[in-house]
């Protein structure tokens, strides 16, 4: 995207070319295709995809057909990041010896879920951060591995069911708390990363074109609600994903060069469990467990005030 | 001229093992000889027995040379012609690490004469092929440090003149940059000299 | 190592040096002026990375190195960098090679032109950073051409015939550049160079694979049901068996520029001999050794050296060893829970299944963990194979020459 | 694509036909169809924006309203990539969109 161009207003900003398109294979309502339709909108035609394997890998690059309209690698799951690092390192190697345009600007973006850069994929997000490359990572989390049946990742939340965190005699779901892979990423000199929810298509466009412009590195943590591991009904997708937000399970961060902000302040929050209530994979939560859930919110939403440095998040609705 | 040298520059493949402890140098002794003699459109190669070298353990490292560019073998020198000891303290041990040839020759790094360095070192050797020279009384001065490899590169150079000293002083420059090249290189000068006098 | 006739040859212009294989290998990626270096450091290759970095920073080869964080980001980086159309190079031994074994499938299955090369090193447990050949044995199914060099010279000379070799239209496939760790990779050696004018004249710099460009996109890495993927794997080995005749040729293209060549395997005195030993990088110089003295004994015998791996040269092979009685085979790793143990001799004996006269093949695992061979372990190994093959007594499991407590 | 012998097949898997997926009917995926009612339709964009298929259509196209309301866009549903989600229907602001079952819309 040239740096020219301003930030998006509303969605009637959004530009109408799609480099993603339809005739693949994601589940019914899945909510990764609308993060990547917006992800190309913002980032256009001269983009590299460096993608991970996962559900948005083998649904859209099915031999002989393929949904996306910029240059496309998958490699393997644990290897986004090195990936992505030699591809941006190959340019940049070919820019200084003159067989590439030096004025080209081309985005390199790596996509990933949340099993390719919690879990397998850490380490090579992290050596990619360390050193420096000009990727923006962009991490879609489901909360958990989807693609091979829902087990549970270093992503998934307290309390959810999963295959492999069944609800049975002796445990109730996942009974860890979710990696937080922000303050990681953070932790590595990262000068931009944000949380971004694909409800909040501007917000997250807007966060979008922001990474890309880094002279460095840039890492998005978008929500991604997933029909099937989550088990609700396919037309409530961005239902949920907006529910997040509201109940402060979700807080849209952006930090901006050592700057912590919240982009999508709420005002007064819904309970946690109007988000939980309408997910399968919360459905054996009782009061006590939902209520442990909303204590966790509650101790966060605190912490983020006080780090933002003002009522960004407000109290929790009567 | 000593009176080996001619029959032991005549051979197709001359081999020298060095032994040391690990941060004397003798790999790098092995290879400033072989360097020096690539340089001058022989053939030669250095091997080092050691993989990971720690400082103290005891260290070998061969050299061939052939004075043609004929094609030379890697196997490690058990039997070498040339037997170069970097450290003292392995005078008695060095019969462990080496089978010398008959007519071999060894150059000692000890402050013992040579009558008592051959009867503590314990192998057959002829008396007029054993050499022994007191390294640290000269690295100590010139290097300040009991580093021994050079010296006995230059003392090896003397007793077997397969390469010239001007290569060597040469290849030393390249291996050390800076100062410590031209020390190192005073260095073999004097081990050199050491022998030539004689 | 450079032969008599081959030094005297007139195209000679390059520089000599002397290096150690891991050196002269990073000279030769210098000369072939590739564009990016990923690799991780692992004894026994660490002065391949360390050399490069230093050529690099003092401007030698402008390049982009990426410092990665283990092998298997190592070898994914440069799949990344190739993939954009960049020369790429990564550099390995032992573990570090293990490490990269998924990815070694992958780079093949790309059809990228990645050039790696590998000190050989054994595997653990118990650890051994010492030599044999167990790290490149088991990646023989992993679609890379294979090529064993015997001496720092001709690592350096490998690696540029890599290039040629990798980046052909016809083959598209990574090149294994392999030398024995220890033995050849801290060995200092004579190395003639050929200097950067390789570029224009030999390793002309065109992309001939595909690449993700933004302005013609294309879909790399995809996935595949039942009803494709065969037929990829199949091209893939038809790439590979194809490539012997473009490995062949690159050779002979090199020897009239340079005046080196190496063939796919090689013999010595081997006309007449009734017995031979194979083997494979530093142990063929070795072998020449003993095969002169072993001749001095009135045995008639000769050694050959297997340089090309993957693909493996049938034809070639045999017949180069059709008229002997016995061939021993060297293997320095072991096929374990197969009999015979040595992984070469297998392919031997199956390639030769359909061939009418052929020697008996006797297996010999020796150098396991760089356990010493010196030149009348090999002279013994003869004196050994002419007299069974006098009594005509075989062993049909492999001899595991030099382990404490077996003797022959 | 004519794939019959090995040799036909691109090099590695690639494909170099960008966005050929478009070419798929995934119509067979669907057990309801949005409709949109055009005369309830306010033109936010919002169907649009959440579709996971992009199988909302903006088209320029002119439409008035029987209220007599001109409208410069008009939504239309690419029922080749429409899946049946319903996630448009849903966050529809107005109910312009109803998920109807397809074997009554197909009378």
């Amino acid at each position: 995207m040239s740096s020219e161009s301003k930030q998006l207003k509303n969605i009637f900003d959004i530009p109408r070319e799609e480099l993603f398109v339809g005739g693949h294979s994601m589940c019914a309502g899945c909510t990764a295709p609308i993060i990547i339709r917006h992800l190309l909108k913002v980032a256009g035609k001269n983009t590299i995809i460096v993608n991970a394997t996962g559900c948005l890998e083998v649904s859209t690059t099915s031999f002989p057909y393929t949904a996306w309209k910029v240059p496309w690698i998958h490699v393997a799951f644990e290897n986004t990041g090195a990936v992505a690092s030699g591809v941006e390192s190959a340019i940049k190697a070919m820019k200084m010896k003159g067989i590439l345009d030096p004025n080209e600007e081309i985005n390199i973006i790596a996509v990933a879920g949340d099993g390719g850069t919690f879990d397998i994929g850490f380490q090579a997000l992290s050596g990619m951060l360390e050193r420096g490359h000009k990727v923006m990572y962009v991490l879609y989390d489901n909360e958990a591995y989807m693609n091979t049946g829902v087990q549970r990742s270093g992503g998934t939340p307290f309390g959810a069911w999963t295959t492999t965190t069944p609800v049975t005699k002796r445990i109730r779901g996942e009974w860890r708390n979710k990696k937080d892979i922000f303050d990681i990423v953070i932790a590595h000199g990262v000068k931009y990363a944000a949380v971004a929810n694909p409800a909040y298509t501007v917000d997250m466009m807007n966060k979008f074109k922001k990474g890309l412009e880094q002279e460095g590195p840039s890492f998005m943590h978008v929500l991604m609600p997933c029909t099937t591991g989550w088990r609700f009904d396919p037309k409530y997708g961005i239902t949920i994903a907006r529910l997040a937000t509201e109940t402060a399970i979700w807080i849209n961060y952006e930090y901006d060069n050592g700057k912590l902000d919240v982009t999508i302040p709420v005002k007064k929050r819904k309970p946690v469990k109007e988000y939980l209530k309408m997910q399968g994979r919360y459905a054996h939560l009782n009061d006590v467990e939902i209520s442990y859930i909303q204590e966790q919110v509650n101790k966060k939403v605190e912490e983020v005030n006080k780090k933002v440095g003002r009522e960004v998040i407000g109290p929790l609705e009567a | 001229m000593y009176p080996f040298q001619e029959e032991l520059l005549n051979k197709d493949i001359i081999e020298v093992t060095w032994l040391g402890r690990g941060g004397q140098g003798a790999v790098t002794a092995s290879e400033l000889v072989a360097m020096s003699a690539i340089k001058e459109g022989k053939n030669a190669i250095a091997i080092p027995e050691f993989g990971a070298e720690r400082r103290g353990v005891p260290v070998r490292a061969y050299t061939r040379v052939s004075k043609e560019l004929k094609e030379i073998h890697k196997t490690p020198i058990v039997n070498p012609d040339i037997f170069v000891l970097l450290d003292p303290s392995l005078l008695s041990k060095a019969k462990n690490y080496i089978d010398l040839k008959d007519d071999g020759v060894v150059i000692a790094n000890t402050q013992l004469s040579k009558d008592e360095a051959i009867k503590v070192m314990g192998i057959k050797v002829k008396e007029e092929n054993f050499f022994v020279i007191d390294a640290k009384s000269i690295v100590m001065r010139i290097l300040g440090r009991p580093i021994y490899n050079t010296v006995m590169v230059g003392a090896f150079i003397a007793i077997v003149p397969i390469v010239k000293l001007e290569t060597v002083l040469e290849s030393v420059r390249e291996t050390f940059k800076g100062k410590l090249g031209d020390l190192n290189a005073q260095v073999i000068e004097e081990g050199y000299k050491h022998f030539l006098k004689k | 190592m450079i032969s008599e006739k081959k030094l005297n040859s007139k195209q000679r212009k390059g520089e000599v040096k002397p290096l150690n294989s891991n050196e002269a290998v990073a000279e030769a990626v210098k000369d072939a002026d590739v564009d990016v270096v990923a690799a991780y450091p692992i004894t026994p290759q660490t002065i391949v990375v360390e050399t490069l970095a230093e050529l690099i920073g003092n401007g030698e080869l402008n390049a982009e190195m990426i410092h990665v964080e283990s092998e298997h980001s190592a070898l994914s980086a440069v799949i990344g960098a190739s993939a954009v159309g960049a020369r790429v190079f990564t550099a390995t031994a032992s573990q570090g090679l293990a490490l990269m074994h998924e990815v070694l499938h992958i780079t093949s299955g790309l059809r990228l032109p990645v050039v790696m090369s590998v000190a050989m090193r054994a595997l653990s447990a118990p650890i051994s950073i010492f030599n044999d050949q167990s790290d490149i044995m088991n990646q023989r199914n992993t679609g890379w051409i294979t090529i064993i060099a015997s001496s720092a010279q001709e690592a350096y000379d490998s690696i540029l015939q890599a290039y040629k070799i990798a980046e052909n239209p016809k083959v598209l496939l990574p090149v294994m550049v392999s030398y024995d760790g220890y033995v050849l990779s801290h060995t200092i050696e004579r190395v003639e160079t050929v200097g950067k004018s390789v570029v224009e004249e030999y390793i002309p710099k065109k992309v001939t694979w595909n690449t993700l460009d933004v302005k013609d996109p294309i879909t790399m890495g995809t996935i595949t049901s039942p009803e494709y993927y065969y037929e990829f794997k199949y091209a893939q080995e038809r790439a590979l068996e194809e490539s012997l005749s473009v490995i062949k040729s690159a050779d002979e293209e090199f020897e009239r520029l340079y005046g080196r060549s190496y063939g796919i395997i090689e013999g010595y005195k081997i006309e007449d001999a009734e017995v031979a030993l194979l083997a494979t990088s530093s142990y063929y110089t070795n072998l020449k050794v003993a095969t002169d003295l072993a001749r001095k004994e009135g045995l008639k015998v000769g050694t050959i050296k297997l340089r090309v791996f993957r693909p493996f040269p049938r034809e070639e092979l045999y017949s180069m060893i059709k008229d002997l009685q016995v061939l021993g085979v060297i293997d320095r790793a072991i096929a374990f829970g197969q009999k015979p143990s040595g992984p070469i001799a297998n392919d031997i004996a199956s390639a030769l299944q359909y061939k009418k006269d052929k020697p008996i093949i006797q297996s010999i695992i020796a150098g396991i963990g760089q356990r010493r061979m010196l030149i009348e372990d090999f002279v013994k190994l003869y004196r050994m194979l002419v007299k069974n093959m006098n009594e005509k007594k075989f062993y049909e499991e492999s001899i595991f020459y030099g382990v404490k407590g077996i003797e022959f | 694509m004519k794939l019959e012998k090995w040799s036909d097949f691109p090099l590695g898997g690639n494909i170099k036909d960008p966005g050929n997926s478009i070419e798929n009917d995934m119509s067979g995926w669907r057990s309801e169809r949005p409709i949109i009612d055009l005369e309830k339709c306010v033109r936010c964009r919002i169907c649009w924006t959440y579709c996971p298929e992009g199988a909302i259509l903006e088209l320029d196209k002119e439409y008035k309203t029987s209220s007599g309301r001109v409208y410069k866009v008009t939504y239309a549903v690419d029922y080749q990539h429409c899946k049946g989600c319903g996630i448009c229907a849903n966050e529809c602001p107005v109910k312009a969109i109803q998920m109807v079952p397809e074997e009554v819309s197909i009378k």
